[in-house]
């Protein structure tokens, strides 16, 4: 039964996640947006052993619930994907920069959960996995990585330069893309668990960044850096054929289906953050978005807020599908591409016009209105960047291959 | 999570959904959609078209079994879902094939049994009858909540003078209920005003769009309604908003419908169309716009699944219809004039379906009232 | 020195095509819009051959003004083609449709006038000349053009089908765009005077449409059609180098700078034609657009109508801008596509615009709003789609040929 | 057309423009450019940078020779030109660089000639001597016709009370221009207050961007100004609504200049960004974004070049003032967000320049009364 309500067993999630943003990220916000470059902020320590321990429980989004999920013709399920959205959108409400650094929940972790062996999930699971997929030459070109990883006796070694790898520097390991034969392409690509402290992973720098400031973003080489064989994430073997390569690469970007969503989650946290906030501040000088008159019969300020609502709530509720399918089994490329592509621009606009319509106010350091606006610009790139999305959507609109549409 | 009887977040149909999208579209596609361009020549739609309408049973399934109906009774999703897979074969028709029911439903919220007897038995037929509400008034600045035609109450009756205006099916109207401000009263008031009553004149306009839909001007010198023709309230209190709310959801699931068409029409085109020696799809300003089309689309969708479930669960539903009204008006149009756009100078043409949807969904900023879901 | 005011010698001219516009185009706009397919509308007529008259004495857009134009430092001149524009600007302020249906001004005058010699100037520019370019095949690649042209004798052969011919039903002629040699590209492209009545020529429909519906659009095949050899405007020869050949099929291009400013004027007139009428009738209502207060101080729909008037001055000034600069002999490709650019989408927001906040006034055929925002559509379609000026644009600016950028 | 004493549409520059232009931009690309990083994470002009700015000699210029100046008077086109070049290289820097010269210019609008030799003679310095304008407060739905502020008049005085924000170079500034609401009159007035009056106190602050721009509060708690001190009427009698538009003609110069800027950086970048084997720019998506910043771009100058002439030819210029705000503040941000869109993940890193206009050109849609042309 169509029902786009969240269930109150997930509402009390969602609330507990709220009450981090708003009880612990919210008061310390802008005081790390100034310090930037930090070893993990003490707040955010006792906080991630907590969240890890309600990972482990499975209150939070355990690897376990996700499986479970897999399975077809249950019912419907509400599970980790819609769980993890909620409380995503919360936290980043609360600050997104601050719920990027809480340390024990990394980007690489879902990269394991998604194609890990068990084993692998229970051993890394207890690390704070850093990814590293971006090559300083190749943006958004995931398939053009030039890191190497060698098997050498029971050891691949991985040479090679990585950037944008969020939490890098203060992460427990970090997953890395690494090609074992640049000539083979796509399928060659694999992605490898190197924990920190490897000889030969050198942390080179951490980017000045204009938002999440408080978030590390590592730049980090390997050097002959050496890790054990049973580190890579997947088989080693490299399929053969065109469509089990084609597969094998899939595979490896099966896990943007679960990280596009998450991420789209940020920015409709930022953007609320920044929408509730402009009211409140609307509402001090009596313009009150009360939905009493048409559009067009309100003020330009109500209608510039009942947009930004109505386009917050196009990006929620596609989020919201991708992650309600995933949850179900249902193939959800395409729809996390739309909610990511929707939610970041979204989440870019709603948080620059907050910052216009508040005025100084807005433009102040006093709120963090300013900070949102910066915050979200980066959602808009990471992870696949608007334009990436929107191939990704033509694709599979088209029926075209990457050759085809460029 | 534990089993609950909450209901989940769930976007799957329920089985009688699933059947009843089924037939629409079947019937959207093969009985509507070679209809539509001709309807839209002729501002009128095909003779028999209605009663082919009437046979999906739409009016008949709200109402009361007693009434001679189903008595599926007030269904706001299923209307909605309704509405958008009858707008894939044509907007305006399938807002025609709803208008009805639009006053059906208002009946079975606002009018008391006796109302619902004298009002909703003559409905209750094998063939389409057509009933409508009128609502909006020909000013710019129109707001339902602030309408110039009056009701004064004179013993017991009331006299109603003004002019509305896009009252869809005024002419074919056996009942039209008149929202009108009452004298005297805070609110405005319904009125249940039959065709052919003395100081009621019709006079046809046309539009730029929705052109089959009959959307006429009414005026009203001194009409004489009986007190008890005043839909004052029934299951809920007489409630304008939430009227307004209804038909907006209704417009915009068929702006829903109507920009799926879109979508789907353009996907070959652009795969099929050579220029500069490949398909135009392969360019990333023509492939964009096709995924923004989808995009948009299903935030489209979403808001107005939203909103019609909320109304089919007694949920408030006001900001939902509000923000879906917002959303669908600049999308939907976007998507309109995208659609021609890809198809370039073809697209302007009538050849194409492409100019008659860019017209037709203009409409969703600006209507109000019709095909109350 | 820099001023955007336009001169008041020019203004008389500009009012007097007002005037035009106001009296002869819109009492009878919506009549013709009805009627759709029917002779060059009596009203027309007359209208025709006076702007035929002032065109010779140099009222209006006269060739040899044009030339002079042409050569620099002279000063400053404000010429034929800002004239152009601004009573372009005027007429499809009162129907676009019509000022199209005007006999004696066709788009093929202005190529005849851009590209043909002395000779073709005179005897050809007392015909109302058609322009015929795309196919059915080929939309905006222009490149692509099938039909061809066979030197046989003393005379040119040609043989193809044209669609989207404006005026190619009403017309005393057409100049076709037509190939000598396939396998030679862009540089055999050549166009041809085809006067009506010559045997061969066939116009095999007019266009069903959604606007313009007074002004005919032709769908025109050519069967064996023989024209006089000195027919053809510009060289018959074809260049031989790559760099001559790009050389030969810009001259047929540079139509373009002409004409795309002229188009981007009808859009301006356009829209502001819907602008002006929602202001009325919006001020019946109260509603006074008066820029009294900023904007997010305003009312919703006072802050539509700024948004609109800022676009739409922005394509205003951008249009003059490149009549300017053909007026001063200054190379305008880049400026004529941004201008076109800019007032397509433009006029097609806000006439759509204005419909939607005139509300039922707006969609009903009582007024002209409905009319416009249809009519607009085709301007951002036609002499080059909103995608074609951005191809252009951005091959300029970031030096590009097109086949680096397709 | 005949020649005629009457102006023709030109968007030449005359020669001396040609030659202050080519100097300004030399300036902003040797000079300040290289300082603008610096500047922004210091949040402050670097040390000696204005003195340096005052060898251009903006100030000077407009003062009149009698009082130690050139005498050119007040000329908002040359000054909007100035502000274009000057912000290419910096937009912080260049809104510091105008904002005496926005002071300067009201004093030459509104002030005696007692007031002109009293406040100007300073300002003619060879070194540079900051004064500024005070209009902004700090709500989110300020209108600088609706003022907080008030003056109110005792005997041959006026008392200050209120609190000011964004108030540029305020922590610099030898004069402030103060507006405030007079009681007792319906327009607001201008108030001249010397740094470091009585009940005069700063408060710093920082902001998303303009960093260097020293943008800061200022309360007034009792401050009392002689009333010689109010610019009451000069050339023209005081009009707020004239300073603020030359504000905004300003501000908005500054947004083209940066905009080219964003412009001018891209367009190498994504000619040499290799991403799927080719240029990025080879991509219809990526070639459009730079087609469309260069488009709205030139709109945006239009607009300016436009309101700035009709100031500077003794025109009516609100209009064309408002709506070069209105088209800037949205295009300049779409601009700047593109920009840093274009670089990806590199564009939101402080290594490039373009994640600084991002937050520079927020600026534009809510910033008034600096930098006056």
């Amino acid at each position: 039964m169509i029902n786009l309500e969240i269930p109150k067993k997930l509402q009390q999630a969602q609330q507990m996640a709220h009450q981090v943003g708003s009880g612990v990220f919210r008061p310390i916000a802008r005081k790390y947006d100034t310090i930037e470059h930090c070893p993990t902020p003490q707040e955010l320590v006792q906080l991630g052993m907590m969240m890890k321990a309600m990972r482990q429980q499975g209150g939070g989004g355990n690897s376990e619930k996700g499986e479970k999920a897999e399975k077809k013709n249950e019912g419907v399920r509400n599970g980790t994907n819609l769980m993890g959205i909620l409380s995503t959108t919360e936290l980043a409400w609360g600050c997104c920069g601050l719920m990027l650094s809480v340390p024990g929940v990394g980007l690489g972790n879902a990269a394991i959960d998604a194609v890990g062996t068990s084993e692998q999930k229970v051993k890394f699971g207890k690390l704070y996995c850093a990814m590293a997929i971006t090559e300083p030459g190749c943006g958004s070109d995931s398939a053009a990585v030039q890191t190497t990883a060698r098997l050498d006796g029971d050891e691949w070694v991985l040479n090679g330069e990585k950037i944008f790898a969020t939490a890098g520097d203060r992460g427990d390991a970090v997953v890395v893309w690494a090609t074992l034969d640049k000539s083979l392409g796509k399928a060659a690509i694999k992605s490898f668990v190197v924990e920190k402290g490897t000889p030969g992973m050198e942390v080179v720098r951490c980017e000045d960044k204009m938002g999440l400031r408080v978030s590390d973003t590592a730049a980090i080489r390997f050097s002959d850096c050496r890790i054990p064989k049973s580190n890579i994430l997947g088989s080693p073997d490299i399929a053969t054929d065109a469509e089990a390569r084609k597969k094998a690469f899939g595979g490896v970007m099966q896990t943007f289906d679960n990280t596009r969503p998450m991420v789209a989650a940020m920015a409709l946290g930022v953007a609320r953050g920044a929408l509730e906030i402009t009211r409140e501040l609307l509402e001090k000088e009596g313009v009150k978005a009360d939905y009493a008159k048409s559009l067009y019969n309100s003020s330009a300020l109500q209608a510039e807020i009942y947009r930004m609502e109505a386009n917050l709530e196009g990006a929620r509720l596609l989020t919201l599908k991708a992650a309600w399918m995933a949850d179900n089994g249902q193939p959800n490329s395409k729809e996390a591409s739309m909610c990511k592509a929707k939610a970041g621009r979204v989440g870019n606009d709603i948080t620059l016009k907050c910052v216009e319509i508040c005025g100084s106010l807005g433009y102040s350091e006093q709120y963090l209105l300013e900070k949102f606006a910066r915050d979200s610009k980066i959602i808009d790139i990471f992870e696949g960047t608007q334009q990436i999305q929107q191939l990704i959507v033509a694709r599979h609109l088209l029926g075209k291959s990457s050759s085809e549409l460029k | 999570m534990t089993e609950s009887t909450e209901p989940l977040f769930d976007l799957s149909l329920t089985e009688e959904q699933r059947i009843t999208r089924e037939s629409m579209r079947r019937f959207a596609e093969s009985e509507i959609r070679p209809l539509s361009r001709k309807a839209d020549e002729a501002a009128a739609a095909p003779a028999g078209f209605y009663d082919q309408v009437a046979e999906l049973g739409l009016s008949l399934l709200a109402i009361p079994e007693a009434l001679g109906g189903a008595g599926v009774g007030h269904k706001p999703l299923s209307n909605a879902l309704s509405a958008e897979d009858l707008a894939y074969g044509d907007m305006s028709l399938a807002l025609g094939a709803l208008t009805p029911l639009g006053f059906i439903n208002a009946v079975l919220d606002f009018g008391s049994e006796a109302q619902q007897e004298r009002f909703l038995t003559p409905l209750a037929d094998e063939k389409f009858v057509a009933a409508t509400i009128a609502l909006m008034e020909s000013r710019a600045t129109f707001e339902p909540s602030e309408l110039q035609t009056t009701a004064r109450k004179d013993g017991s009756r009331y006299v109603l003078n003004g002019e509305k205006s896009m009252v869809a099916l005024a002419d074919s109207a056996q009942f039209m209920l008149v929202i009108a401000q009452v004298e005297g009263e805070a609110q405005p008031g319904a009125f249940v005003v039959s065709a052919g009553a003395e100081g009621l004149s019709l006079q046809s306009e046309n539009y730029m769009g929705l052109r089959p839909l009959s959307l006429q001007r009414l005026k009203l010198q001194n009409v004489v309604v009986a007190e008890s023709d005043r839909l004052a309230g029934g299951a809920l209190p007489f409630n304008l908003q939430r009227l307004v709310d209804l038909s907006i959801i209704g417009l915009c699931a068929t702006a829903v419908g109507c920009s799926q068409a879109v979508l789907d029409y353009v996907i070959p085109y652009v795969n099929e169309r050579i220029a500069f020696g490949e398909p135009i799809s392969n360019r990333q300003s023509v492939a964009f716009m096709v995924a923004n089309i989808a995009i948009e689309l299903d935030a489209m969708r979403l808001l107005v699944y939203r909103a019609a479930s909320r109304a089919e669960q007694g949920l408030d539903f006001h900001e939902q219809a509000y923000l879906c009204r917002v959303l669908c008006a600049e999308r939907a149009m976007e998507i309109g004039t995208n659609g021609v756009q890809l198809l370039g100078g073809h697209g302007f043409t009538r050849e194409h379906p492409v100019e008659m949807w860019y017209r037709n969904l203009r409409s969703v900023g600006l209507l109000m009232g019709v095909a109350a879901v």
